[in-house]
C-alpha cells in the first residue's frame, strides 16, 4: 500500500477513515514505504529539548510527541513527498543552550525548518534565534502572552492562547450560576497565572468576588499553608493555577483539610491521564475540571493514529497520554500542511502563507494564525473526571459532542463506581 | 484560626526539615563539610521507596527498612572514595565534590525513572486527623511523629552511647579523640552514613507529600543550608528550633500575606539574624586569636 | 621499658629531635626537662603516635612501636594526657573519664575502673555531672589524669601537668604522679617547673636543642652546676 | 660584619615561574587564537559558543578577583549577574533604546548598577567567615531572585522581560557580540592582573592566608574585601548586560540561578582557584566543552552522568587546578636543574647553608 | 620616659589566671627584656599588649594615650609591630611578598600600583638580607622551616618600621651564627630609635642584647632592672626552676 501525499484536509480525512490499527502497522514499516522509489533527499527538522533540568518531565513527553508525528507523518508521505527527519538536541532547561542549539540546527545542520522548544522561557530565546535566520517557529507548548508581545512575525502557536483557557470555564460560570466568592491561588509562572488572571478579570467584570487569591513560587514544596488558606475562604468554587506536581499535592492537602468546593478547576494537572489519577487516587477525581485544549477521543484529523501510535510506542492508555504529546504533534501536523500548500521548503514563503490566514486542522481541532501568531481558531475545552473517566463539558455548542457538567462534586473519595 | 493552622502546619513541616537539617549539621560539626548533595540525596530516598512500594506492594514507612541502610552504605562509600582523600581546601572541595555528586545522581535518576512526576502511595495518606476546627492531615503528623522520634534517637545516640561520644569526642577535640583511642576516620564516615542514612528517611517524608522527579531537588537544598546556619553549625537541637521557627513564620507569612512574600521571609530572616549574631541564633563564637 | 634511640623527628621542614637515645625504667618516673623549644613535646607525639619519627627506633616493652597509630599505642599501654585542652569541655566529666576506656568494650571492667578512679580522685566524684569547660584548671587537670588511668595503663606520659596552675594544684598533681607509681605504673613526664619536676622525678633527663644533655638521678641534675648555664646561660664561671 | 657581607653575596635567587618569554609567548599566541577564532570559525554555532565562552571568561575572572584572591568562595554572584541583566532589560525598554548597537551603551551602566549594588550587600555579607559566607551568599541570591517574582511592577514577575534583538544578519549577527565580549574580557582579565601585581591585590592574598594577621599588619581588611568584591561585581553587572542583550530574555529563574555560581567556581577550580589565567582557562574549556558536548551527544540523556563523573575526576586528579599543575611541573623541573648544578658544585668545599 | 606600659591588668581563662594585676612599664628607646618561666603570662600580655585579646580590668597605654580596647590593626598602625611565639606568616605567599605586605601605603591609587616599588624593595630586600633568607625569596613561606618563619616574621615586621617591636621568642629555631647576628641588627635599630621589647627564654641572648630585664612569674611583675642584677637575683632563679611543692604539701 501507498500513500501519495495528500494536500487538503478532506484526503486526509479519508485515509482516518482507514481505521488506527493500519496507520499503526504502516508505522512500523512506515520508514521503509517512501524510499520504495529513488529515496528522497529527506526534508529535516531542528526541535531542542529539555531532557535534563527543570523541564526535564515535560521536555520528554514533547519529544515523544514531535517522534510519534515523524513517523506518522512519513506514514502518510513525510512532506512535500519528502521522509522527514527530526534532529533533537537537549537543552538541559537553559537558554543559554537553547540559543546555541538553534544556531546550530539552522546554521551548521541546515535543516529545512525548526518547532519548538518546551516552554514559554525558552521559546522566546528560540523564536528569536529563528527570526534572526528567517526562519519560521511554528510551536505548540509556549503560549504565555509575552512571546507574542515582542512583534515577533515568525512565532506561531498551534494550541489555543494561555489567556484564553479558563475563559471558557468563566464564560460558563457567569452565564449559568449567580455571583458568588472564588478562591484563587496560582504558580508564579509566565503561562499558568495569565490563565487565572484573565478568567478572575472575567469573573470580577461579572460580578464574582474573590474570597482568597493568592500567587505561589514555582519552587514550593510545601503547599499545605496556601491550601489552607483556600481552604479556610470557604468558597464553593476554587480557580487554581497549578502545574501536575503542584495540582497534586494542593488537591493531596484539600483532602487531608477536608476542604470540599462544589466546583474545582486546576489549570493543569487533571490532564496528565495515570499521572494524575495515580497521584491523587482515582477515587478522588470525581468532578474535577481542566482546560485543555486537545480531546482525547475527539475525531480531530490524526488524533486516533497519535492515540494508537502513542500506545504501541511508549505503552500504558488513553489517559495516561501528557498534554505535550497532542500539542508537539499538532505543531508538526501544521507544518506539515503549510509547508505541503506552499510546495516548496522557503520559510519566507511559509511565514508569508502562515499569515494569510488560512486554516489548518491538527488533533487539538482547527487552526488559523492571528496576526501576533496566536491561534485564534482554536477553542478551548473544559473536561471533568466523571466516574473515572476524563471527558469534555466544555465549550457548550461547539464542534465537539460534550458531556453534561456536573455542577456539584461529591465528596471527597467518593466516585460513583470505584 | 488560619494563622493557628499555619503554625501548626509549619511545626509539622518544621519536624520533617529538622531531621534533615540533623544529618546535614552533624556531618558539617564532625567533618567541616557541607553536604551539597542532600537534596539529590532526599530525592535518591524518595525514589528508592517509591519503588520498592509500587514494585512490592509495602508501606512506605516499611519500605524505609530497606532504604536507609542503602543509602547509610552510599554514605559511607562516599566518605571512603571521595570525601577522604581530599587534602587542601578541604571546605570548598569537599562542597565542590557533593555538588558533583549530587549532578550524577540526578542524572543517574533522570534515566532510571524518565523524569515523570511521581508520588509514593499509601492508603492512609489523604486522611487527616480534626479537632475542633484545626485540621492535623494524617501523613504531616505521622512524618512529624518519626522525625521527632528519630531526633530522639540521634539524641540518645548522640549522648547515650559510646559512639556518640566519640562523635561528640571528635568534634570538640579531634587531637584528644585521637589520643584516648577514637578513630575519627571511622568516625567521618558513619556520620555521612546517618547524615545520608537520614536522607533516606527525609526521601520518603517528601515523596509521600510532594510530587516529585530527579530534578526536584535544589528546592530542598536552600532551604536547608539556611536551617543550619541560623541554628548553628554542628548543633542538632538548634537545628530543630531553627526549622520549626522558620517554617512556623514562612507559613503565618504565606496565609497572612502572600505566599511568595513568605518564601522571602524565610530568607530575609536569616540575614537579619547573622546581621545581629553572625555565628546563628544557636552556635557558639569559636574564633580564637592564636 | 621504652627507649628511644637515634631518634630524629620534626614537622614540614626540618627535625627538631636530632638523635634522642632515651630509657625509661620500669616502674620509674621519668622527668624529661630543658629550655623551650628544646624538643620536649615532640619527644612525647613521638612516644604517643601522633608524629612518626623520621629516623631512629622506638621500642615499649620489646616491641616497635614507630609509626603504629595512637589507637595502636594506647592499646600497647602508653597513655599521654596532652599539654592543654585535651578535654572536651561540652561533654560532661563522667563522659570524659569514661571515653579514657573507650578501647575497652567489656562494660564491667570499665566500670570497676571507673569505680576505682572515683576513689583515688575525690574531687571528681562530685563534678561527674557538670561539663568538662566549667572546671577550674587544676580540676580539667585532674580529670584528665582520671580519663588517662581508665585503660590502666603500664605507662603514663604526662606533659607538663602543672603547667597554668597555681601552686596548690599543681601540687596536688604531683600527688597524683607519685599515687601512679605506688600503683605499680611507669611514668614519662615533662616539666617547666624544673625543682619540682627533678624532686618528683627517680630519673631525670636533660633535653637541649633536640638532643639529651644530661642524665641521672633527679637530685644529681638539680645539683649540676651546668643546669644554670643551660636555663639562663652565661658561663659557670660567674658562679 | 663578614657574616653581612657573606649574605648579601649570595646569588640572586632562581625564579621558579615560568619564564617571561615563554609566558607573554603563550599570552600573545592566546590573545591572537581569540581575536581570529570567529572569522576562522565562521559558522555563528561556532561563534555562538564563542560568546556565551566570552560572557563566562570575563563573569569568572571577575569572581575570580575577589573570591580567588580573598579565599572567600562566594556562591552568590549571580546577583549581580542578574542585576546587570535586569538593569539591561528595564533600561532598555524605559529609555526605549532601539535594537542595535545603541544597547552596549547599556554596559557601563550595568556594571555600574552592580558594582553600586554590591556596596550594601558586602557590608553585609563580608562580616561573616567560611562556611556561613558561602551560605549566606547562596541565601541572598534567593532573595534577589524572589524579589524578581515578587515587584512584578518593575520586574515583570515571572513573565520576565525582553530586550529586542538588532535586525542584523545572522552571518555576522555574534561578532559584534563577541568582540565586545573579548574585549570586556580582557579587561577583566588586564585588571585581574593589575590587581594581582599590586599591593591592594597582595592584602588580598593575605587575607586569603590568614586574615587576623593581615588586619594586625595595618591592612584595613574590611575595605580592601568590599573593594573586591565591588569590582568583582562590576565585571558580573558586564557579563549579565551581554548576557541579557545576547539571549534577549530575562527570567528570574536564569538570572538569579544557584548553579551559575557553581559553574563559576568549577571553571575557577579547574583551571586554578586565585591565579590570574587559571579561572579563564577554566571558562574557556569547561563553557566550550559543555556546550559542545549537549551539541554533540545532546540527544541522549547520559549527559548529567557525565557531567559529574569527569567534573569528580578533575577534582580528584587535578585539586589545584591546570595552571598551578603546570606551574609545580615547571618548578619541580627548575628545581632539579638548580639541584644538578648544586651537585657540581659540592664537589669543592662544602658550603653549607644557613639552615636547612 | 613610659613609652608603652600596662597598668593593674588582670585577665582569666576559665579557670587559670594568666595575668593578676600585672603593672609594667617599658622605656622608650630601651632594648626590654621580658622573661619568666614558661606560664607566667609574658605572651597573653603581649596580646593585651597588642589589641589581641581584651584584658578584664587595667589598662594598656602607649605615649600616655589609653589603647586598651584598641584592635590590632590600631595598634599596628599606632607603631607596635609584634611577632608570634608560633610564627603567623602567610603560608602560600612567597618570601618576598611576605615582606612588603606590611609596608603601609596610604591612598587608593598607591595602592593600585605594583606591590613591589623600588624604595618597598630595596627595603625588603634589605631586610631578608638581614636575617639571611635572601636566597628563598621566591619561595612560598609555608615551605620554610620553623626558624626560618620566625625570621620572616621578624623581616616583615621591621619593613614596617614601627617605634615599638614586640618579639615573642625570635631565638627559638634560629641557628646561633644567626642569632648573633639577629642580636647585632636589633642594636643598630634601637639606635635609630626603635624600643624593642623581647621575650624570650635564650637568657645569653636576653642577657647579651637587654639594657633592661623584667620577670613576670604567675601572672604578676616580679622584678625589673639591669640584665647583670636580675641574673643574679635568687627570686629569678627560684621562679625558673620552681619551689619543689611536693616539699609544701
Amino acid at each position: 500500500m501507498h500513500i501519495s501525499r495528500f494536500g487538503s484536509v478532506a484526503s486526509r480525512h479519508k485515509v482516518q477513515l482507514g481505521a488506527a490499527l493500519s496507520a499503526v502497522a504502516l508505522a512500523v514499516t512506515g520508514l521503509a514505504v517512501p524510499n520504495a522509489t529513488a529515496a528522497p533527499k529527506p526534508i529535516t527538522i531542528g526541535i531542542s529539548v529539555s531532557l535534563s533540568g527543570d523541564f526535564s518531565g515535560d521536555g520528554k513527553a514533547t519529544q515523544q510527541g514531535y517522534k510519534i508525528w515523524a513517523t506518522w507523518q512519513n506514514a502518510h508521505g513525510g512532506i512535500l513527498g519528502r521522509p522527514v527527519v527530526l534532529k533533537f538536541l537537549s537543552d538541559a532547561s537553559s537558554p543559554t543552550q537553547v540559543v546555541t542549539n538553534y544556531q546550530k540546527f539552522i546554521t551548521s545542520d541546515k535543516v529545512d525548518f525548526v518547532l519548538g522548544p518546551y516552554s514559554t522561557k525558552l521559546t522566546k530565546p528560540a523564536s528569536d534565534i529563528a527570526n534572526r535566520y528567517h526562519y519560521v517557529m511554528l510551536e505548540g507548548i509556549g503560549g504565555g502572552p509575552s512571546v507574542f508581545s515582542r512583534g515577533l512575525k515568525n512565532v506561531f502557536d498551534v494550541s489555543a492562547s494561555a489567556t484564553y483557557q479558563l475563559v471558557t470555564y468563566a464564560k460558563w460560570l457567569a452565564a449559568t450560576q449567580k455571583p458568588q466568592p472564588i478562591a484563587y491561588a496560582t504558580m508564579d509562572d509566565p503561562f499558568i497565572q495569565p490563565m487565572v488572571d484573565f478568567a478572575k478579570a472575567y469573573l470580577d467584570k461579572k460580578g464574582f468576588t474573590d474570597a482568597v487569591y493568592k500567587v505561589y513560587p514555582a519552587e514550593t514544596t510545601d503547599f499545605s499553608p496556601i491550601a489552607s488558606a483556600v481552604a479556610a475562604s470557604g468558597a464553593k468554587i476554587a480557580i487554581l493555577g497549578t502545574m501536575p506536581p503542584d495540582g497534586y499535592s494542593m488537591i493531596q492537602n484539600f483532602i487531608q483539610a477536608k476542604y470540599n468546593p462544589e466546583q474545582l478547576i486546576l489549570a493543569s494537572g487533571p490532564d496528565q491521564g495515570a499521572d494524575f489519577t495515580k497521584s491523587v487516587g482515582i477515587t478522588n477525581t470525581e468532578g474535577i475540571m481542566v482546560p485543555n485544549t486537545w480531546i482525547p477521543t475527539s475525531n480531530y484529523p490524526g488524533n486516533k493514529d497519535m492515540v494508537a501510535l502513542y500506545i504501541k510506542t511508549y505503552g500504558g492508555d488513553i489517559n495516561a497520554i501528557n498534554a505535550d504529546v497532542p500539542e508537539a504533534f499538532a505543531a508538526g501536523q501544521v507544518l506539515a500542511q503549510a509547508v505541503n500548500k506552499v510546495g516548496s521548503t522557503s520559510n519566507v514563503k511559509l511565514q508569508a502563507y502562515l499569515h494569510s490566514g488560512a486554516k489548518f486542522t491538527s488533533v487539538q481541532g482547527p487552526v488559523q494564525f492571528a496576526p501576533d501568531g496566536e491561534n485564534s481558531g482554536a477553542a478551548p475545552y473544559v473536561f471533568q473526571w466523571q466516574k473515572g473517566q476524563y471527558v469534555p463539558v466544555l465549550p457548550l455548542g461547539g464542534p465537539d459532542k460534550v458531556s453534561p457538567i456536573e455542577t456539584l462534586r461529591p465528596a471527597w473519595g467518593t466516585t460513583p463506581g470505584m | 484560626m488560619l494563622v493557628l493552622q499555619a503554625i501548626i502546619e509549619g511545626v509539622l513541616v518544621g519536624g520533617f526539615y529538622a531531621l534533615m537539617a540533623a544529618g546535614l549539621t552533624l556531618v558539617f560539626g564532625v567533618m567541616d563539610i557541607v553536604n551539597f548533595a542532600i537534596g539529590a540525596l532526599i530525592v535518591l530516598g524518595a525514589y528508592l521507596s517509591y519503588s520498592i512500594t509500587t514494585h512490592f506492594h509495602i508501606d512506605p514507612f516499611v519500605s524505609l527498612i530497606f532504604t536507609t541502610p542503602l543509602m547509610t552504605a552510599l554514605g559511607m562509600f562516599i566518605y571512603v572514595f571521595l570525601i577522604k582523600p581530599i587534602k587542601t581546601n578541604k571546605v570548598v572541595m569537599s562542597l565542590l565534590t557533593m555538588f558533583a555528586v549530587a549532578t550524577l545522581i540526578e542524572g543517574i535518576l533522570d534515566i532510571c525513572y524518565n523524569s515523570g512526576f511521581v508520588q509514593i502511595h499509601a492508603s492512609y495518606i489523604n486522611n487527616s486527623l480534626r479537632i475542633g476546627k484545626l485540621n492535623f492531615p494524617l501523613i504531616y503528623v505521622l512524618s512529624f511523629l518519626l522525625s521527632a522520634f528519630l531526633l530522639s534517637c540521634l539524641y540518645l545516640v548522640t549522648y547515650r552511647t559510646k559512639f556518640g561520644r566519640s562523635l561528640r569526642a571528635s568534634m570538640q577535640n579531634p587531637v584528644a579523640a585521637r589520643l584516648v583511642g577514637i578513630d575519627t576516620d571511622r568516625v567521618s564516615m558513619i556520620t555521612l552514613g546517618i547524615g545520608i542514612g537520614l536522607a533516606a528517611i527525609g526521601g520518603m517524608i517528601f515523596g509521600t507529600t510532594n510530587a516529585f522527579n530527579a530534578s526536584s531537588s535544589y528546592d530542598i537544598i536552600s532551604r536547608l543550608l539556611v536551617i543550619v546556619i541560623l541554628g548553628g553549625f554542628g548543633s542538632v537541637g538548634g537545628a530543630l528550633v531553627a526549622a520549626i521557627f522558620m517554617l512556623v513564620i514562612q507559613d503565618v507569612v504565606a496565609v497572612v500575606w502572600s505566599p511568595v512574600w513568605g518564601s522571602t521571609a524565610f530568607y530575609m530572616i536569616l540575614m537579619l539574624v547573622l546581621l545581629v549574631r553572625p555565628q546563628g541564633l544557636f552556635g557558639k563564637k569559636g574564633v580564637r586569636a592564636q | 621499658m621504652l627507649t628511644l634511640s637515634g631518634v630524629f623527628a620534626g614537622y614540614g621542614g626540618g627535625d627538631i629531635l636530632r638523635g634522642v637515645d632515651l630509657t625509661v625504667e620500669k616502674g620509674s618516673i621519668t622527668c624529661v626537662v630543658g629550655p623551650n623549644g628544646a624538643g620536649k613535646s615532640t619527644l612525647l607525639k613521638v612516644v604517643s603516635g601522633l608524629l612518626v619519627p623520621r629516623l631512629g627506633s622506638v621500642t615499649f616493652q620489646g616491641e616497635s612501636i614507630a609509626g603504629k597509630s595512637p589507637q595502636a599505642i594506647l592499646k600497647g599501654g602508653i597513655v599521654q594526657v596532652m599539654q592543654a585542652r585535651s578535654l572536651f569541655p561540652d561533654l560532661t566529666v563522667r563522659e570524659n573519664i569514661e571515653l579514657g576506656a573507650f578501647l575497652i568494650n567489656d562494660q564491667k571492667i570499665v566500670q570497676q575502673r571507673f569505680n576505682e578512679i572515683l576513689d583515688q580522685f575525690p574531687m571528681v566524684k562530685d563534678r561527674l555531672k557538670d561539663k568538662a569547660g566549667s572546671l577550674s584548671g587544676g580540676q580539667q587537670r585532674t580529670v584528665e589524669f582520671a580519663r588517662a588511668l581508665m585503660l590502666d595503663p603500664a605507662l603514663v606520659v604526662l606533659d607538663e601537668p602543672s603547667m597554668g596552675l597555681e601552686p596548690k594544684a599543681a601540687a596536688a598533681m604531683y600527688g597524683y604522679v607519685r599515687q601512679m607509681r605506688e600503683h605499680g605504673r611507669t611514668v614519662l613526664l615533662v616539666e617547666q617547673n624544673v625543682r619540682a619536676g627533678l624532686g618528683l622525678a627517680t630519673h631525670g633527663v636533660v633535653l637541649e636543642a633536640g638532643r639529651v644533655r644530661l642524665t641521672g638521678t633527679g637530685k644529681e641534675i638539680l645539683e649540676n652546676p651546668q643546669m644554670k648555664v643551660l636555663y639562663l646561660g652565661g658561663s659557670t664561671q660567674t658562679e | 660584619m663578614s657574616t653581612d657581607t657573606t649574605i648579601s653575596q649570595r646569588p640572586t635567587p632562581p625564579s621558579y615561574e615560568v619564564p617571561k618569554a615563554i609566558r607573554y609567548g603563550a599570552l600573545t599566541v592566546g590573545f591572537l587564537v581569540l581575536v581570529i577564532f570567529p572569522l576562522v570559525f565562521n559558522n555563528p554555532t561556532i561563534s555562538t559558543i564563542g560568546v556565551f565562552a566570552m560572557i563566562f571568561l570575563m563573569a569568572v575572572t571577575g569572581w575570580n578577583i575577589f573570591s580567588g584572591y580573598t579565599g572567600y568562595i562566594a556562591l552568590g554572584h549571580a546577583v549581580f549577574f542578574g542585576i546587570g541583566q535586569y538593569a539591561t532589560a528595564m533600561l532598555a525598554s524605559y529609555w526605549q533604546i532601539p535594537p542595535g548597537w545603541e544597547t552596549f551603551l547599556l554596559i557601563p551602566v550595568s556594571m555600574f548598577l552592580a558594582g553600586l549594588a554590591a556596596i550594601p550587600i558586602g557590608l553585609i555579607v563580608l562580616r561573616v567567615r567560611k562556611h556561613t559566607f558561602i551560605v549566606l551568599t547562596i541565601a541572598l541570591m534567593f532573595i534577589f531572585q524572589l524579589f524578581a517574582y515578587n515587584l512584578r511592577g518593575w520586574t515583570g514577575g515571572s513573565q520576565g522581560l525582553e530586550v529586542s534583538q538588532p535586525p542584523w544578519d545572522g552571518s555576522i549577527f555574534n561578532l559584534p557580540y563577541y568582540y565586545v565580549g573579548l574585549f570586556l574580557a580582557i579587561i577583566a582579565i588586564v585588571t585581574s592582573f593589575m590587581i594581582r601585581r599590586s599591593k591592594f591585590g597582595l592584602s588580598l592574598l593575605a587575607i586569603r592566608d590568614d586574615e587576623d594577621r593581615a588586619r594586625s599588619l595595618g591592612i584595613n581588611t574590611r575595605n580592601s574585601k568590599l573593594t573586591a568584591f565591588v569590582i568583582s561585581a562590576i565585571f558580573l553587572g558586564a557579563a549579565g548586560c551581554m548576557y541579557a542583550m545576547f539571549v534577549g530574555s530575562v527570567y528570574p529563574q536564569f538570572s538569579f540561578d544557584p548553579a551559575f555560581d557553581l559553574e563559576l567556581s568549577i571553571m575557577a577550580f579547574a583551571g586554578g582557584l586565585g591565579t590570574i589565567l587559571g579561572p579563564s582557562l577554566g571558562a574557556l574549556i569547561i563553557s566550550g566543552a559543555q556546550q559542545y558536548f549537549l551539541i554533540t551527544f545532546g540527544g541522549a540523556n547520559v549527559f548529567l552522568i557525565v557531567y559529574g563523573a569527569l567534573f569528580i575526576l578533575i577534582l580528584r586528579l587535578l585539586p589545584g587546578g591546570v595552571v598551578p599543575a603546570i606551574s609545580d611541573k615547571w618548578r619541580s623541573h627548575v628545581v632539579r636543574k638548580e639541584q644538578r648544578i648544586l651537585d657540581s658544585e659540592l664537589e669543592g668545599p662544602a658550603e653549607a647553608g644557613a639552615h636547612k | 620616659m613610659t613609652l608603652l606600659g600596662v597598668e593593674g591588668i588582670v585577665k582569666n581563662y576559665g579557670g587559670i589566671q594568666a595575668l593578676r594585676n600585672c603593672t609594667m612599664n617599658f622605656q622608650e628607646g630601651a632594648i626590654n627584656g621580658l622573661i619568666g618561666p614558661n606560664g607566667s603570662g609574658k605572651t597573653t600580655l603581649f596580646n593585651v599588649m597588642t589589641g589581641y585579646e581584651t584584658p578584664d580590668s587595667g589598662k594598656v597605654t602607649f605615649r600616655g594615650k589609653d589603647i586598651t580596647n584598641s584592635t590590632p590593626d590600631e595598634v599596628f598602625a599606632a607603631g607596635i609591630g609584634r611577632t608570634f611565639q608560633l610564627t603567623r606568616i602567610f603560608p602560600r605567599l612567597t618570601v618576598i611578598e611576605n615582606v612588603h605586605i606590611a609596608a603601609q601605603r596610604k591612598g587608593l591609587v598607591a595602592q593600585m600600583r605594583q606591590w613591589s616599588q623600588p624604595d618597598e624593595r630595596a627595603r625588603a630586600l634589605e631586610s631578608l638580607d638581614f636575617v639571611g633568607l635572601t636566597k628563598l625569596s621566591r619561595e612560598p613561606a609555608g615551605s620554610l622551616s620553623y626558624g626560618q618563619q620566625k625570621l620572616l616574621e621578624f623581616a616583615f615586621i621591621m619593613v614596617a618600621e614601627p617605634k615599638v617591636m614586640l618579639l615573642d621568642e625570635p631565638a627559638g629555631g634560629v641557628n646561633p651564627t644567626l642569632l648573633k647576628h639577629l642580636g647585632g641588627r636589633i642594636k643598630e635599630l634601637n639606635k635609630t630609635g626603635v624600643t624593642f621589647i623581647i621575650v624570650e627564654h635564650d637568657m645569653e641572648f636576653v642577657m647579651g642584647i637587654c639594657d633592661q630585664v623584667s620577670v613576670m612569674h604567675q601572672g604578676s611583675a616580679l622584678l625589673e632592672g639591669k640584665p647583670e642584677i636580675v641574673r643574679n637575683d635568687p627570686a629569678v632563679l627560684e621562679a625558673y626552676l620552681g619551689t619543689d611543692m611536693t616539699e609544701v604539701n
